[in-house]
């Protein structure tokens, strides 16, 4: 897609959404078997997984330490997740997007319960369309309190942008291309900030209003966080892989068992 | 609020690596003396497969895609399609390039960093069960001799591995081509077509444990097992490739079991699977 | 001849890694009651920069140059041009890329090898820095469309850590761009110009240090410190890049009373020390 | 060479081989100083050196196992062996292969024997000229028994192809180019077969055809294996180095000590 | 430039040096903070910078020596030092120079006294101008003895060349490019020489003539080397640190403190 | 068949590092007492070779190749020759690529992974040897100015160490370089010819051990060497090429008995076993 003149008209997004609006959010919890904990996010057009592992040994030892766990994270993109297939493997922007990620989820995680091992937060972004790290944020954190780490509290995250000179909520991928501002966020529900990130153009007045823009958004995602995170849990006796963790609009050309 | 209420009770990846060595030899044991009574620990039959879902078109932005579930084992393939240019020797020929890692998301035991010799073993297998059987007319891959062709990206993305990662991984991309398209649009070709397929090459690996034959192993199963056969059958129930992984022999005997069930199965698989 | 009259009593580096952790705590402590009291080891303000000073033009072989001196940290900032290929998806802009190594002369605590996250988040933000202020003119950076665009490397040599390594850098590199000429002459395209610059952005980092918030943190400052906020301000007062780096959580208000400072802070430091 | 019109006129393949003749071997033990166990093997137009260090300390320490020795095996392709020069250094290709002809070795070894220490096999492939996977199974083999490692026996290994619609043993570089299938096999003595690896296209009864004349050309083989370490350990008191470990076709411009 | 016709003419060359004098050399010392020890180095339109660090702790351990001191030396050129933009990191010949100026110190320094310990030299080249192997070791020799490492002595370092067929010492950009051969030499004030490298074309008698030169060139090296270390330990008073550390011919654009 | 019949008794490498220690200090006194003698472990004399053989054209897929015995050291040396783009500098000059590798096939101590310090320097200095003498007229190695040269890659394979690979990688380079083709035929651009020689450098090494100079050092002579000296000259008795290596200084007198004898030596090498 090209430019489009107007990403904004008459108040309503391209996308047909407000200024304020969230897209759809998709969630399934405990979607992996291997995990200790895991999740399946769906964010507009983001597809993320996360799983965490742990509290487990480190490896390479050099990495413990003494008085609490360490906790790291991997963001990672599929090669076929967005338009032009991108090389496997880390690179400049997954570690930084990584990094950042980790330091928005350890406030809240209760690292001095596990001295000495790690707990491993790793998200795979199997589509991608502005936004994944916040997806990720968000998975991770559900995947976390499915791994039954200790926490303080969830983290939230979602983004905040300007296009067309007016603040929104959770950018497309159009409006990260065209926009003049994007800056994501995350947050506890008490509202204190884990990650802050913001490029583009902002006045002081735009940010602080932004702010509580992302606050609002925060505490939305906060609530159907939690709701996921309930029924997965009421509902223990139910097959808790039965669904596929994501949704496709597939022609499905299989189902049946082969004996 | 505090969340750990949910917290499990068991972890499956403990920090005590002397029980899990003993859990280790506790279920080889029980999979062993099942396998003597010609049971499962699964209630399997010995050439039964577990249960099989492929979704395709599950990412939109890749040019094809299937996700495959096979009992425990998930894997994600996505197909990307680009013009780039043909190999010297074989100019009027499209690419196949096909990658496969073991991410630590799938299993305790899977590392970051670049693919070990498993995860390129299982690559090389599903890129030449792809390529041997023909199953790509390559030469309509070509734009422009010598200069244009469509490279084929099969990228297998493993989400968990429940073991036999190697028919899930092969399925998916024959799933997932099944259904690309070139993107000839988006480059100023012409129409998007399908992806020129020729044949439906299926992978179906066997195990041997003390000497009995099962298909399709669970990762316990595998976890004991002294070696994978793999074999690729197509359409005209021909063998297309095969692949001995692990150190046990194989008698001629175990592994023309092998050759005649896998290519009944892999013909069932087709049937209910991947007719178009 | 034998030299080790000149040897020094104490070592900064010392094989002794407990009494490290010793002064580790009691620095900390130190700096913590100080605080408490409204001061700082060094007895500024808590607004208050360290001495700054910047030289340009300090490397000949460069297209740019700027040597950066705040407080004991020390970096010189390189920037390279010369023609390239335009990425496919901008085909008439000029390229950025902006390099950033924690080399193992700067500190003890720096290792040889790639880049790890530390040094690419700096570099990263650097970039954006540069990037998203616009303060570049890319489009002036086309020769040919498509064909042949100015590729320009900026490259931060850190010397000395001596802390804020983030603001030297950032100084460093917009320093060096209002100085650095497009080298027209060398690849015959013409006449050496300026970089055609637009706006000149200033970094301002604060550190978050149990509820304070201090502008400018030293080594130890930051080394004690829960959370760096740096904020990258325009010459319009508006914003074009923030980090928030650490584990740490700020408040709304915190956040708030950090732009405000650091937009007044870079208007101070870009009238003093980079008009033109 | 282009693609031929046929590869088999008059069942004489273009080499002038038989479809079930091995091309020529050329076996030299002992070619090497430093390595505890060494041999040098020519096959058709393939020139591998097979050498053995061990039973030896293990780095990295944590590849040790407490009740066997690990074996290791690094096939590597010299940049110089193949038509266009190859870049060094492992590929995913190389990968593989080490990886199939490891396992095809280890079940002769004795590793129980040697608990907490190393064998290490290296082959270095001097020129290719298709089956150099089979070729260093060989070589190695033999290596392993001059270095006195203990084994159940020797393993053998050759390839079946086919080539106008007609099974061949042990393919050459053409033959392999522009046949319709190759199939690499390593067996033991006894006909277990330890490595089995396929690709191209093979009806079920030409698969179980191909496999016994893959047992016929391994047998072969094992008897010039077994040959040439006999000729080696019954004449210990001669120079055990005094020959080129290569046929050369030489023109030699050297042979005389400086003094 | 572009290969000049004469590079030495009525016996002047083209910098305007006589064939035997030596380019202008600014030695500081210790103009790091963070390092044990430092020297910045400039050496014609060569610029450097060494830093010392140790004795300290090796990592990784099993690079420990039982009985000395373990010497490390990183010898690595800025993007920016060169006329065509180097790619950061190590190459070849880094890799090469950084041994060869390794073994031109190791001789003079104390290591027995340092057991299971580590010195780390390191040499950042920030602008090079042909001499950058030279100029990095007079710089790490006295960042040495600025680090209190026990040495013997210091080592000095400088190139002969030859142009036009004559010879000449230590050769500019121009001089090596167009030149015929050079020499790039190392040795003790006592003669011993620690490094020793050449290319090009000398015969017997020039190189030992080459040789005589190189002394010399590196006897007036080491008698600024040690007036910049006693200046330095006679002024302990003085801010170490007051000026530039390296020459500028700049337009300063700051300087004042912002409070 | 249990074949540890063929045991060796005595492994060359052993499990003991102890006495693999003491090994090594015995072997030091008793090569180190032989020198005060005289005499060294195999008999030669101090300017003695030990037996040296080159074949050439081992290898028929490289254009050129030799294999090289020097005692007990073994190299085969491949040059690959195919065209390709030259370096921007020298638009009209072919290029020259050498890579060595120490592989672990050829000793105990040598590792997998890429090429280390000592791997580096031994195949810049046969690089060296080779452009620097300017054996090979590089202008002829032209076919298109700017667009297309000849690319000399020279690939040494150490096969056996058995000290000095410097010298038998160096012989083995020009031996492969002398009987080398360049390749016209197969890439359309005429007939085959031989690459262009100019001159037939030589490398000559000594190692210095307790003052004496020995020349061509077996592998227990190097490892107790301080320092190795490598001499390369042309046949018009010129030196191209030195390279000190090691620890140990040495003295001037040293440094010109070493050149001295070196070009003698190489002289009868090039007589003996390089004249075409």
């Amino acid at each position: 897609m090209s430019k489009p003149e107007k990403l904004i008209e008459n108040g309503i997004r391209l996308d047909g959404r407000k200024p304020d609006e969230l897209r759809p959010i998709k969630i399934k919890v405990g979607v992996l078997n291997r995990a200790d904990g895991s999740c399946y996010f769906e964010f507009g057009g983001n597809k993320v997984i996360a799983a965490v592992y742990g509290p487990r040994e480190v490896h390479p030892r050099h990495q413990q330490k003494s008085t609490s766990a360490v906790v790291r994270y991997r963001y990672n993109m599929a090669s076929f997740s967005v338009e032009e297939r991108k090389r496997p493997g880390p690179d400049r922007r997954s570690i930084e997007v990584s990094k950042v990620s980790r330091e928005a989820l350890e406030p809240v995680i209760f690292q001095e319960y596990f001295p000495r091992s790690a707990i491993d937060i790793f998200v795979e972004v199997l589509q991608a369309d502005a936004g994944t790290r916040t997806a990720g944020i968000n998975a991770a954190s559900i995947a976390l309190a499915d791994a039954g780490i200790p926490m303080k509290s969830l983290v939230s995250a979602c983004a905040v942008g300007k296009v067309d000179d007016t603040l929104v909520l959770d950018l497309n991928k159009d409006e990260d291309n065209y926009g003049q501002a994007d800056m994501p966020i995350a947050m506890t529900p008490d509202g204190k900030i884990t990650l802050l990130q913001m490029d583009g153009h902002l006045t002081r007045d735009e940010f602080k209003e932004g702010l509580e823009m992302a606050k609002i958004g925060c505490l939305a995602i906060h609530e159907m966080q939690k709701t996921a995170l309930i029924e997965k849990y009421s509902s223990q006796f139910d097959e808790p892989n039965d669904n596929p963790p994501f949704s496709t609009g597939s022609s499905q050309i299989g189902g049946d068992a082969v004996e | 609020m505090i969340i750990h209420l949910f917290r499990r009770v068991h972890h499956k990846s403990g920090v005590m690596p002397l029980s899990n060595e003993i859990m280790a030899e506790l279920r080889k044991d029980y999979i062993y003396n099942l396998m003597i009574k010609g049971e499962r620990e699964d209630g399997r039959a010995f050439d039964q497969y577990r249960e099989l879902t492929i979704d395709t078109n599950v990412i939109e932005k890749a040019e094809g895609s299937a996700r495959v579930k096979l009992g425990d084992t998930h894997v994600v393939v996505g197909v990307k399609i680009q013009p780039g240019t043909p190999f010297p020797d074989t100019p009027d020929q499209g690419v196949i390039i096909t990658n496969l890692e073991l991410i630590p998301l799938a299993s305790p035991v899977f590392e970051s960093g670049p693919p070990r010799e498993d995860a390129i073993e299982l690559a090389r297998v599903v890129d030449r069960g792809i390529r041997e059987s023909q199953s790509i007319d390559l030469s309509r891959l070509c734009v422009t001799a010598g200069e244009k062709v469509w490279m084929v990206f099969i990228d297998v993305h493993v989400l968990d591995d429940g073991g036999n990662i190697m028919d899930a991984a092969s399925l998916g991309a024959i799933a997932a081509l099944m259904t690309a398209k070139l993107p000839a649009k988006r480059f100023d070709l012409g129409e998007d077509t399908p992806v020129p397929m020729r044949d439906v090459p299926v992978a179906v690996t066997a195990v041997e444990i003390g000497g009995s034959i099962m298909l399709d192993p669970s990762l316990n199963e595998q976890s004991i097992a002294g070696t994978k056969l793999t074999v690729i059958s197509n359409q005209d129930g021909a063998l297309s490739g095969m692949q001995k992984s692990g150190v046990h022999p194989l008698t001629t005997e175990q592994i023309n079991y092998i050759v005649d069930i896998a290519i009944e199965k892999a013909k069932e698989i087709r049937e209910k699977f991947l007719e178009i």
